[in-house]
C-alpha cells in the first residue's frame, strides 16, 4: 500500500494542513487565529518540501558516522528539499515574526483584533 | 431762495434719481447724478420758419397730414376711437393716430387734466418735434368746468401747453372734434399755429406755471 | 569592472556593519553604499552597450549549481539593475530625513530591500528568488510602517498575509518543480528537454502564478492598493517602480519554464487589469490609491505588452521599454511629488501651485504616463498599436485606447484640479531640498528617455523637433517678462512661417491653411502685448500649439500627424485651462479631445493593416475603408464639435483668456476642417465610394449648423455665444466638405477662411470688452457704443460677415452654398443650412446690441477703449476681411485652379471672368457688388447728413416712455433672454440632449466604477479570498 | 451702354419706383377705406406724409449708430432695387443685375434690416429691441419656406440668375411658374406675407403694445427717409416675387400691374386674418408653407 508509506503520508498531511490553513485564515476574524493558520499554512508546505524530496530507505542528509562518507549520495535523501526547508523555515519565521509585531501594534492602537474592524482602507 | 428750492426738490426726488455711486470693473467708485447723466439738460431753440411760398407749401403738407398722438388724458378720449370710424372718418382729412410722440404732430388734451396727467402730458408735448400743436377737448381744459374747484386738476390749459385749438363742450361730439381738426388746418396753413415756437419763447413762464403744482418733477426741466 | 556579485555584498555588508556606528553619520554610509551598486550596474550597463555581447554568467561560493547559486548579468539584467539602483539610490536621498529620524532600522531594511531586488533580477535559481522575494516582501513590509499609524500597521498586515499565501503557492510550485525536473536551475532545467509532465505544468502554473499575484493583477489585488494608500509615499514609490519592476522581469525570466504557451494568458490577464484598474481609477478620490490604481494599471499595460511579444516582433524592445521606463520614472516622481506635498484628496493638490516647479514636473510625469509626445511612452504606444493593428490585432487594440482613455479621464481631472481647485490651505508649503532632488532628476530621465524613444523610433527621425526644443527653451526663459517672449514668439513664428513657404507654396490648400494658423497666430498674439507681468506658463504652450497646427501641415507620413495632432491638443488643452473658471471646461475638452485623437489612431492603425508604409497616402488604400474612414471622421469631428460632439466647446472657448479664446475659436478649431479635408482627399475626393458616409456627414453638418446657432441664440454669455457660433459655423464647413464636389470644397475654404476672419475678430473685440467690463454676461453691458467704438466697429463688420450680408465676404460663402447644394442635389440639408443662417441673425444681433447699443450701464462709465494691442490684428483682420470680400478670386481662383486640375474635382468648376465668378447656375462679382453698395451708402449718408444736420444730441433716456421717465438703465435694457418668444417656438430643439447623454455615460462610468471597486471591501480576508478565486479562475482557463 | 446713362436710366427707374411705391400704398388704403364704407385718405396721402414728415424742423439724434440706422435701411431698399433686373428684355431696366444673381438679393434684404435693427438699438428703448426681436424670430421662420421655393424653381430653371428666370417664363400665362410650378408659388406667397409684416404678421410694430416697434425713436427726417424706402422696398419686393412666380413684366405697365396685385394680396389676407403673436406665427410657417415648400421640392426631384 503505497498510500500508507511515510511520504505520501506526509504529502497528504501537508495538503490536509495547507486546507486548514487556508481556511483559518480565510474563515477566523481574530487576527491572532489568522496568524497562527499563517503558520499552519506555512508548515503544511515545509512538509510537502519535506515529502517531495524523500528517497525511501534513505537516511538524513547528515554526514555523520551512520553514513558511509564515500557512498553517502546513494544513503542519504536528497539534501537539497532540507535546505530549502530550513530556508523557507527561517523566513516562514521572521513572516510570523513580522505579522506578531503589526497584530501588537493594531492592538495598541485600537485595542481590538478583530480584522472586521479594520476597513478604514478600501475601495 | 434757491436753497429752499433745493431741499424742496431733495423731498420729491425719486429713490433712483438721487445722486449715488456705483463700483465699477476696476473698483473705482463712480459718481452718479442721475438727472444730469441719464438726461439732456439742454434748453430747446425756436425752430424759425421758411419765409414764402416754401413754408406756405410746407404748412400745407403739415395741415394735410396731421399725426394724432394717442393719449386719452381724460374722459374725451372716448369720443377719439369713433372719429376714425367709418361715419366721421377723420382719415380723409389726413388725421391719423401715432402710437409715439416722436412721430406725432397734434396731442390732443381729451378733457380735464388731473395733475398727474399734466406731467406725462407736458412730457410728451415736449417730446414731439416742432412744428407741434395742441388740441383742447372741452370745458375743463378752458376753465375746469365741472371741476374747476377740484384740488386735482388744472382749470386752465394754456397756462401750461399753448393750446392752438379749443373745442367747447361736455363732451364735445366727434363733429365737433373734426370741426376743431378743420380749424387747426385752418391755423396751420395760415402761418399761425407756431405753437411749438411760443412755447420756447416762453418756456420760463409755462415752466414755472407748471412747477407750481407739479412738485415731483424728477427730471431736469425739459423732457427731450 | 567589478563583479556584479559586489552589488549584494557591499549591500548586505553595509546593512549588518551599519549596526555598528550611531546614528551620526549613517546616511552618508548608506548613501554611498547606494551608489555603488549604481556605478557597478551602469557600468555594466555601458559595458554591454558598447558592443559586448557575453553574458556574464558568475557564481555564488565558487561552485558550480546545484551547490551554488548560479547569477546571470546580461543587457537586460544590467538595464533592470541600473533603474532599480538609481532608483534605490534616489528613494534613499528621498527619505533620507525620515530615515534619520527613525534610525538605522529603516535603513538597514532599505539596503536589503535594494539588494533583494538586485538578486530577483540576477538570480538563475528558482528557489533563491523565492527566497529573494521574501526578503523584499519582509523589507518592505517593515518599510510600511515607516509612517506610523493604524492605517499602515493593517495595510502592512494584509500585505504580508496575502504574500504569504502568495509564497505559499510559490513555494508549493517550487517543490513540484522540483520534484518532476531535479533542478532549481533555470538554465539547467532549459537546457535538460525533459519531457512535459502534466505535474509540472502543474507546479509551472503555480511559480508563474505567483509571480502574476506579486504584479497585483486586478481584481486580486486589494491588498497592494491598499499599501499604496497608507504606506510613506516614498515607500510607495519603491514599491510602484522597483518591485514592479523587479517582478515584471521575473516573469519575464521564468515565463520560458513553461511548456504552454502562457503569453495569451498574460496579455488577457494584462488587459483586465489595464481596464479594470483604470476604470476604477476614475471612481477614486484618495491620490495615492489613485496612483496605486494607475501604477497596477500600468503594469497592466507591460503585461499585455509581454503577451503580446511574438506579434510585435523587432519592435518589442522599444515598445516595451519605453512604456516601462514612463511607468517607472512617473509613478515615482508622482509618488515623490505626493509625499512632499502630504495631501489625500485629489482636489487638495491645488496646493502644487504654490511651488512652480512641483506643478512642473508633476504634469510633466503625467503626461509621462499618458502617452503625450514627445514623451517616450508615446512612441511606445505608437509602434504597439500599430503593430497590433499590422497583426489585425484590432479588438487588442481597442481595448488599449479604451484603457488607455480611462486613464486619463483621472488623470488629466487631477491636473485641472491641481492647476484650478480653489487652493484652501493656508499653510506654507515645506520643502526639503533632498525630497526636490530625486524627481528633478527623474525628469531629466524622462527628457532623455524622450530623446532616446525618438532616435529608435522608426519614425522618429522624420519630425521636426525644431518647435519642441523651441518650447522647451522657452520654459526655460520663463523668467523674462512678457512682451519679450511675445515678441520672442511673434518673430519665431514670421520666421518658421517664412521657411516654411517654399515648401508648401505649390500646395494650395495647405497654403491657405498654413496661413490661418500662422498669421491668425500671430495676430492674436499681438493681444497678448497688452498683459503685463511675466504671463508664466503661457508662452511655452502657445508655441507648442502652433507647433502642432504647422506640424499638421507638414505632416507627411501618419505618425508625423498624429505627433502634430497630440502637441497641438496638448498646447491648447493648458491654454483653455489658464481661463479662470475653466476646470472642468478644459477637462471636458481633453477628454474629447482624448477620445477624438484615439478614434484618429484607430483609425491611422486601420489603414496601416496590410501596409508597409506609414505615407499619408496609405489612408486611400486602406483594406477596411468603412472603419478606417468612420473613425477618422468621428475623431476628426470631435475637433470640429459636430452636434453631439459639441459640448466641450462652449465653455472652454468661453472661458478661455480674452486673447486665447480667439486662437481655440477661430484658429484650433481649423485643425479639425484640415484634417476633414486631408481625409476626404484621401478617400479619393470626387470619386470617393463612400457615399453613405459622405451623406451622414452632410446631414450631421446640416444639423450641426442648425443646433450651434440656435444655441447661441439662447445665450446670455457673450462668449459663450461665439463659441456656439463656431459650432455653427463649423457645421457649414463639414456640410460643403461632405459634398465632394469642385464648388463645394471651395465654398468649404471659403468658410474657413471667413470663419477665421471673423470670428478671430469677434473673439478679439469680445474679448477686449470683457477685458475690461470684467463680465461675460451681456445683458450686465449695453451702449459701450460710445466708449468702445473702434470695438464696435469691429464687431459690427464681424456680425455682417458672419450673417453673410453683402457686400462683405460672408456672402460668397452663402453664395458658394446655394450653387453647391443645387449642384450636389441635397436640398433639404442645404435648406436647413440657410435656415440657421437666418437663426445667425438673431445672435449677432443680440450680440452687438446688447453689448453696444442700449442703455449704457452706470458702473461702465469710465470704461476705456480696448487696449491698442487688442486693436491692432482686428484692424488688420478687418482689412483682410474687406480685401477678400472685394477680391475674392485672389484667394478663390488659385485653390479654384488647384482643385480642378488635380484630380481631386475636375467637373463642374468656378469659372472666374475677370472679377466675376460664374458657376452653371448664377454669377457673383464681389468687386462691382462692393462698388455699387459702397458708393449708395455713401451718397445717401451725405443726403441724411444734409437733412438733418442740425439734429439735437440726447441722452440715454431722452426716450419716449408713454409720459413716464425710464426708472434705472438696468431696468431699461432689453437684453436678458431676448428670445423668449423664439424659445417658446422652437426652443425645444435646442433642449440638452447631448450634455444629457453625456452626463449619462459619465454618470454611468462612474457608477460602474464606484460599484465595482467595491469588491476591495478593506478586509484582508477579503482580499484572500479574491487571491484564491482568480487563481482558480485563471487555472481554470487554462486547462 | 455706357456708366453714365446706366445710372441715368437707373436713377429713372427708381424715380419711378418711388413714386409707384406712394400711389401704390395710397390705392390700396384707398381701397381698403372702401372696403369698410369709408372715404378713407386722399391716394397722394402718402406724398403729404413723406413731405411733411422732411419738413419737421427739429432733430434729435442718440448717437452716430441711431443716425446710420435708417442710412443702412434705405441702402437696403436702394441696394435690392439696384440688383433686381426690372423689366424683362429691356437692356435700359436692368440696373446692375449684372453684379449678382437671385442670392445676391434675397441676401441683400437682410442688410437694411441689420441696419435698421442697429439704429433702432442705439436708440435705447426697450420696445425697439422687442420689436426686431420679433422681427427677426419671425423672419428666420418665414425665410424657411422661401429657401425651399427659391431651391425649388433654381432646380425648375437650372438657374440662379433672375433674369433667365424671367426668360424661362416668357410666352404666356402657362409658362409662368405660377403654374408650372404651383407648390413653390404657394410656399413663396406664403412666405411673402411675412416678408410683408402685414396682418396676421405684423406683431413686429403692434401698435399699443410695443408702441410701433423698431422705430419708435424716429421722427422728422429718419422717418421720412425710413418711408421712402418702404414705398421702394414694397415695390420692389413684389418685383421680385413677380420675376420669379409670375412671368415678370416686359413693360411698366405690365409691372405696375403685377406688383399692384401682389401687394394686393397681402393686404388683402391681412384684412382677413388677425395677428399671430411669434410663438403662433413661427410654428405656423413651419407647417404648411413648409409642406408646399418640401412638396415642391420632392416632385421636382421625382
Amino acid at each position: 500500500m503505497k498510500l500508507f508509506e511515510i511520504e505520501y503520508i506526509s504529502l497528504i498531511a501537508g495538503f490536509i494542513l495547507l486546507i486548514v490553513g487556508l481556511w483559518g485564515i480565510i474563515s477566523q476574524r481574530n487576527i491572532i487565529k489568522m496568524i497562527i493558520s499563517f503558520s499552519i499554512l506555512d508548515t503544511s508546505v515545509h512538509l510537502l518540501l519535506v515529502a517531495v524530496g524523500y528517497i525511501r530507505n534513505r537516511t538524513a542528509p547528515i554526514i555523520d558516522s551512520s553514513v558511509n562518507k564515500l557512498n553517502a549520495a546513494n544513503e542519504i535523501t536528497d539534501p537539497l528539499p532540507q535546505a530549502l526547508v530550513l530556508t523557507a523555515i527561517v523566513i516562514g519565521v521572521g513572516i510570523t515574526a513580522l505579522l506578531l509585531t503589526y497584530a501588537l501594534k493594531l492592538f495598541r492602537q485600537n485595542s481590538s483584533l478583530e480584522i472586521n474592524q479594520y476597513k478604514s482602507l478600501k475601495w | 431762495m434757491s436753497d429752499k428750492k433745493d431741499i424742496h426738490e431733495d423731498k420729491f426726488l425719486a429713490p433712483e434719481n438721487r445722486k449715488h455711486v456705483v463700483i465699477g470693473p476696476d473698483g473705482e467708485e463712480i459718481h452718479v447724478d442721475p438727472l444730469n447723466d441719464y438726461f439732456c439738460t439742454d434748453m430747446p431753440k425756436v425752430e424759425k420758419p421758411y419765409k414764402g411760398v416754401m413754408e406756405k407749401f410746407l404748412n400745407w403738407a403739415r395741415a394735410e397730414s396731421l399725426w394724432v398722438l394717442a393719449f386719452g388724458t381724460g374722459c374725451g378720449s372716448i369720443e377719439l376711437p369713433p372719429l376714425f370710424s367709418p361715419r366721421f372718418d377723420a382719415y380723409r382729412f389726413g388725421v391719423a393716430m401715432r402710437p409715439t410722440p416722436r412721430q406725432s404732430g397734434v396731442l390732443i388734451i381729451s378733457g380735464y387734466l388731473a395733475v398727474k396727467t399734466l406731467k406725462r402730458a407736458i412730457r410728451s408735448y415736449e417730446q414731439m418735434q416742432n412744428p407741434k400743436y395742441v388740441i383742447a377737448l372741452g370745458s375743463c381744459t378752458i376753465n375746469g368746468g365741472m371741476y374747476w374747484d377740484s384740488y386735482n386738476t388744472i382749470n386752465r390749459l394754456d397756462h401750461y401747453l399753448p393750446v392752438d385749438v379749443y373745442i367747447a363742450g361736455c363732451m364735445p361730439r366727434p363733429e365737433a372734434v373734426l370741426a376743431g381738426f378743420m380749424k387747426l388746418k385752418e391755423r396751420i396753413k395760415k402761418g399761425d399755429a407756431e405753437g411749438a415756437n411760443e412755447y420756447v419763447e416762453k418756456l420760463d413762464w409755462y415752466k414755472a406755471n407748471q412747477k407750481k403744482i407739479i412738485k415731483d418733477w424728477n427730471m431736469p426741466d425739459y423732457n427731450w | 569592472m567589478v563583479n556584479p556579485i559586489y552589488i549584494v555584498a557591499v549591500l548586505l555588508g553595509t546593512a549588518f556593519l551599519l549596526g555598528l556606528f550611531r546614528k551620526k553619520g549613517t546616511g552618508i554610509i548608506a548613501l554611498v553604499a547606494l551608489a555603488f551598486p549604481v556605478f557597478v550596474s551602469a557600468s555594466w550597463f555601458f559595458h554591454f552597450l558598447s558592443g559586448n555581447t557575453e553574458v556574464l554568467n558568475f557564481f555564488t561560493a565558487g561552485a558550480k549549481p546545484p551547490f551554488s547559486i548560479n547569477l546571470q548579468l546580461g543587457i537586460e539584467e544590467a538595464l533592470f539593475t541600473m533603474v532599480i539602483n538609481v532608483l534605490g539610490f534616489l528613494g534613499y536621498t528621498y527619505l533620507y530625513r525620515d530615515f534619520k529620524e527613525q534610525g538605522i532600522k529603516s535603513t538597514v531594511l532599505f539596503l536589503i530591500l535594494i539588494m533583494g531586488l538586485n538578486v530577483l533580477i540576477m538570480s538563475r535559481d528558482i528557489f533563491n528568488l523565492f527566497v529573494f522575494l521574501e526578503i523584499v516582501s519582509i523589507a518592505i513590509a517593515g518599510l510600511i510602517y515607516l509612517k506610523r499609524g493604524a492605517d499602515t500597521a493593517i495595510a502592512g498586515f494584509k500585505y504580508l498575509i496575502a504574500l504569504g499565501v502568495i509564497s505559499t503557492f510559490l513555494l508549493i510550485g517550487i517543490a513540484f518543480f522540483y520534484l518532476f525536473s531535479g533542478t532549481l536551475n533555470i538554465d539547467d532545467f532549459l537546457n535538460s528537454n525533459l519531457p512535459a509532465v502534466k505535474g509540472m505544468s502543474m507546479a509551472v502554473f503555480l511559480i508563474l502564478m505567483a509571480i502574476l499575484l506579486e504584479l497585483k493583477p486586478f481584481p486580486a489585488n486589494g491588498w497592494a492598493l491598499d499599501v499604496y494608500q497608507a504606506a510613506h509615499p516614498g515607500i510607495s514609490a519603491m514599491i510602484s517602480s522597483g518591485t514592479a519592476t523587479a517582478s515584471i522581469f521575473l516573469l519575464y525570466k521564468l515565463l520560458p519554464l513553461s511548456s504552454i504557451d502562457w503569453l495569451p494568458y498574460i496579455s488577457i490577464i494584462g488587459a483586465i487589469t489595464f481596464i479594470g484598474s483604470n476604470l476604477l481609477g476614475i471612481a477614486q478620490k484618495d491620490s495615492n490609491r489613485l496612483l496605486g490604481y494607475s501604477s497596477v494599471g500600468q503594469i497592466g499595460l507591460m503585461l499585455i505588452i509581454i503577451g503580446m511579444a511574438p506579434q510585435l516582433g523587432e519592435h518589442f524592445n522599444l515598445i516595451f521599454l519605453t512604456v516601462f521606463i514612463s511607468h517607472f520614472l512617473a509613478k515615482a516622481g508622482l509618488f515623490w511629488i505626493s509625499g512632499i506635498i502630504k495631501k489625500d484628496n485629489i482636489r487638495q493638490w491645488s496646493v502644487l501651485r504654490k511651488n512652480k516647479l512641483l506643478l512642473f514636473m508633476f504634469g510633466f510625469f503625467l503626461l509621462t504616463l499618458l502617452g503625450f509626445p514627445p514623451f517616450p511612452s508615446f512612441y511606445g504606444k505608437w509602434q504597439l498599436i500599430m503593430e497590433l493593428a499590422h497583426g489585425s490585432q484590432f479588438i487588442w487594440l481597442a481595448l488599449i485606447l479604451a484603457g488607455s482613455f480611462f486613464e486619463g479621464m483621472y488623470l488629466i481631472r487631477w491636473f485641472g484640479f491641481a492647476m484650478k481647485e480653489k487652493d484652501e490651505s493656508e499653510e506654507k508649503l515645506t520643502i526639503h531640498w533632498e525630497k526636490m532632488i530625486p524627481p528633478v532628476i527623474f525628469t531629466v530621465f524622462v527628457m532623455g528617455a524622450s530623446y532616446f524613444a525618438n532616435n529608435s523610433s522608426d519614425y522618429g527621425h522624420t519630425l521636426n523637433l525644431i518647435p519642441i526644443y523651441f518650447v522647451i527653451a522657452l520654459f526655460l526663459l520663463d523668467f523674462l517678462p512678457a512682451f519679450v517672449k511675445n515678441s520672442l514668439v511673434i518673430a519665431s513664428m514670421i520666421i518658421y512661417s517664412i521657411l516654411l513657404y517654399p515648401d508648401i507654396s505649390d500646395d494650395t490648400l495647405r497654403l491657405v491653411f498654413a496661413g490661418i494658423f500662422m498669421i491668425g497666430g500671430v495676430l492674436t498674439l499681438f493681444a497678448g502685448y497688452s498683459v503685463k507681468g511675466k504671463r508664466e506658463g503661457f508662452f511655452p504652450f502657445v508655441v507648442m500649439m502652433y507647433a502642432g497646427l504647422i506640424g499638421l501641415i507638414e505632416a507627411e507620413n501618419l505618425f508625423q500627424f498624429f505627433f502634430a495632432w497630440e502637441i497641438m491638443t496638448l498646447g491648447s488643452y493648458f491654454l483653455i485651462l489658464r481661463g479662470k473658471k475653466s476646470i472642468k471646461h478644459a477637462f471636458n475638452y481633453m477628454l474629447f479631445s482624448l477620445g477624438g485623437a484615439y478614434l484618429i489612431f484607430i483609425g491611422f492603425a486601420l489603414s496601416y493593416f496590410g501596409q508597409d508604409s506609414l505615407d499619408l497616402s496609405i489612408i486611400s488604400a486602406t483594406t477596411l475603408p468603412g472603419w478606417t474612414y468612420t473613425l477618422l471622421a468621428i475623431g476628426f469631428l470631435t475637433k470640429t464639435a459636430a452636434i453631439g460632439l459639441h459640448i466641450w466647446l462652449p465653455g472652454a472657448h468661453a472661458e478661455a483668456e480674452s486673447d486665447v479664446s480667439p486662437m481655440v475659436s477661430g484658429i484650433l478649431l481649423k485643425a479639425g476642417a484640415f484634417g476633414l479635408i486631408l481625409l476626404f482627399l484621401l478617400m479619393g475626393a470626387e470619386q470617393s465610394e463612400q457615399h453613405s458616409l459622405l451623406y451622414i456627414l452632410g446631414w450631421l453638418g446640416a444639423i450641426t449648423a442648425v443646433g450651434g446657432n440656435l444655441l447661441a441664440v439662447f445665450q446670455e454669455d457673450a462668449k459663450r455665444l461665439l463659441a456656439y457660433s463656431s459650432v455653427g459655423n463649423l457645421g457649414y464647413i463639414l456640410f460643403a466638405l461632405a459634398f465632394m464636389t469642385n464648388v463645394g470644397w471651395l465654398t468649404a475654404i471659403t468658410y474657413s477662411i471667413n470663419h477665421f476672419l471673423f470670428k478671430t475678430l469677434l473673439f478679439l473685440a469680445i474679448g477686449g470688452v470683457v477685458m475690461r467690463v470684467k463680465t461675460h454676461n451681456m445683458y450686465e453691458m449695453g451702449g459701450l457704443i460710445k466708449k468702445m467704438p473702434w470695438s464696435f466697429i469691429a464687431v459690427l463688420i464681424g456680425i455682417i460677415t458672419l450673417a453673410g450680408i453683402p457686400p462683405l465676404a460672408g456672402y460668397g460663402g452663402k453664395w458658394l452654398f446655394y450653387n453647391a447644394v443645387l449642384t450636389k442635389g441635397w436640398y433639404f440639408q442645404g435648406a436647413l443650412i440657410f435656415f440657421s443662417g437666418t437663426i445667425a441673425f438673431l445672435y449677432a444681433f443680440k450680440l452687438i446690441y446688447s453689448v453696444f447699443l442700449g442703455q449704457p450701464k452706470d458702473k461702465f462709465r469710465n470704461v476705456k477703449e480696448a487696449p491698442i494691442w487688442y486693436l491692432i490684428p482686428q484692424f488688420i483682420l478687418m482689412i483682410g476681411i474687406m480685401v477678400f470680400s472685394a477680391r475674392p478670386d485672389l484667394i478663390l481662383k488659385p485653390i479654384g485652379t488647384m482643385l480642378s486640375q488635380s484630380n481631386y474635382f475636375p467637373t463642374d468648376p468656378l469659372n472666374w471672368e475677370d472679377v466675376t465668378a460664374t458657376t452653371n447656375l448664377g454669377y457673383w462679382s464681389g468687386y462691382k457688388i462692393m462698388i455699387v453698395i459702397g458708393v449708395m451708402f455713401v451718397v445717401l449718408l451725405g443726403w441724411l447728413m444734409i437733412m438733418s444736420r442740425k439734429a439735437q444730441k440726447i441722452k440715454q433716456f431722452n426716450i419716449v416712455y408713454a409720459g413716464e421717465r425710464p426708472f434705472t438703465p438696468g431696468t431699461t435694457h432689453f437684453s436678458h433672454n431676448m428670445f423668449s418668444n423664439y424659445y417658446k417656438a422652437i426652443g425645444f430643439l435646442s433642449w440638452p440632449v447631448a450634455t444629457g447623454f453625456w452626463n449619462g455615460v459619465n454618470l454611468f462610468t462612474h457608477n460602474v466604477a464606484d460599484n465595482i471597486r467595491r469588491i476591495y471591501s478593506g478586509n484582508g480576508q477579503t482580499y484572500i479570498v479574491h487571491i484564491m478565486i482568480y487563481t482558480i479562475v485563471i487555472y481554470l482557463l487554462m486547462f | 451702354m455706357s456708366l453714365f446713362t446706366r445710372i441715368l436710366f437707373v436713377l429713372l427707374g427708381l424715380f419711378i419706383t418711388l413714386n409707384w411705391g406712394l400711389i401704390m400704398s395710397g390705392i390700396i388704403r384707398k381701397i381698403i377705406a372702401r372696403l369698410s364704407m369709408r372715404r378713407g385718405i386722399k391716394v397722394v396721402q402718402p406724398y403729404i406724409n413723406l413731405i411733411k414728415n422732411f419738413s419737421i424742423r427739429s432733430q434729435l439724434t442718440h448717437g452716430v449708430m441711431f443716425y446710420l440706422g435708417p442710412v443702412f435701411r434705405l441702402s437696403g431698399g436702394v441696394g435690392v432695387f439696384l440688383f433686381m433686373p426690372m423689366i424683362y428684355g429691356s437692356i435700359y431696366w436692368t440696373n446692375f443685375s449684372f453684379t449678382g444673381d437671385l442670392i445676391l438679393i434675397s441676401y441683400f434684404l437682410f442688410f437694411g434690416m441689420l441696419g435698421m435693427a442697429l439704429g433702432a438699438g442705439e436708440g435705447g428703448h426697450p420696445y425697439s429691441a422687442i420689436g426686431i426681436g420679433r422681427g427677426l424670430a419671425q423672419f428666420t421662420a418665414i425665410e424657411v419656406p422661401m429657401t425651399l421655393a427659391i431651391i425649388s424653381i433654381a432646380i425648375q430653371y437650372n438657374s440662379l440668375s433672375i433674369t433667365e428666370i424671367v426668360a424661362a417664363q416668357q410666352g404666356g400665362i402657362m409658362n409662368w411658374t405660377m403654374v408650372t410650378n404651383p407648390f413653390a408659388t404657394i410656399a413663396a406667397m406664403l412666405a411673402f406675407l411675412g416678408m410683408m409684416g402685414h396682418s396676421p404678421f405684423n406683431v413686429v410694430m403692434a401698435p399699443q403694445e410695443n408702441p410701433i416697434g423698431p422705430p419708435t425713436e424716429y421722427h422728422g427726417t429718419f422717418l421720412g427717409v425710413l418711408q421712402t424706402n418702404r414705398a421702394i422696398l414694397h415695390v420692389v419686393e413684389a418685383v421680385l416675387f413677380m420675376n420669379l412666380f409670375f412671368g415678370g413684366a416686359t413693360n411698366w405697365g405690365i409691372l405696375i400691374l403685377k406688383t399692384f396685385l401682389i401687394y394686393f394680396y397681402t393686404v388683402f389676407v391681412g384684412m382677413v386674418f388677425p395677428r399671430f403673436r411669434v410663438d403662433q406665427s413661427i410654428p405656423w410657417f413651419f407647417k404648411i408653407p413648409l409642406v408646399f415648400g418640401i412638396l415642391a421640392i420632392v416632385l421636382l426631384i421625382i
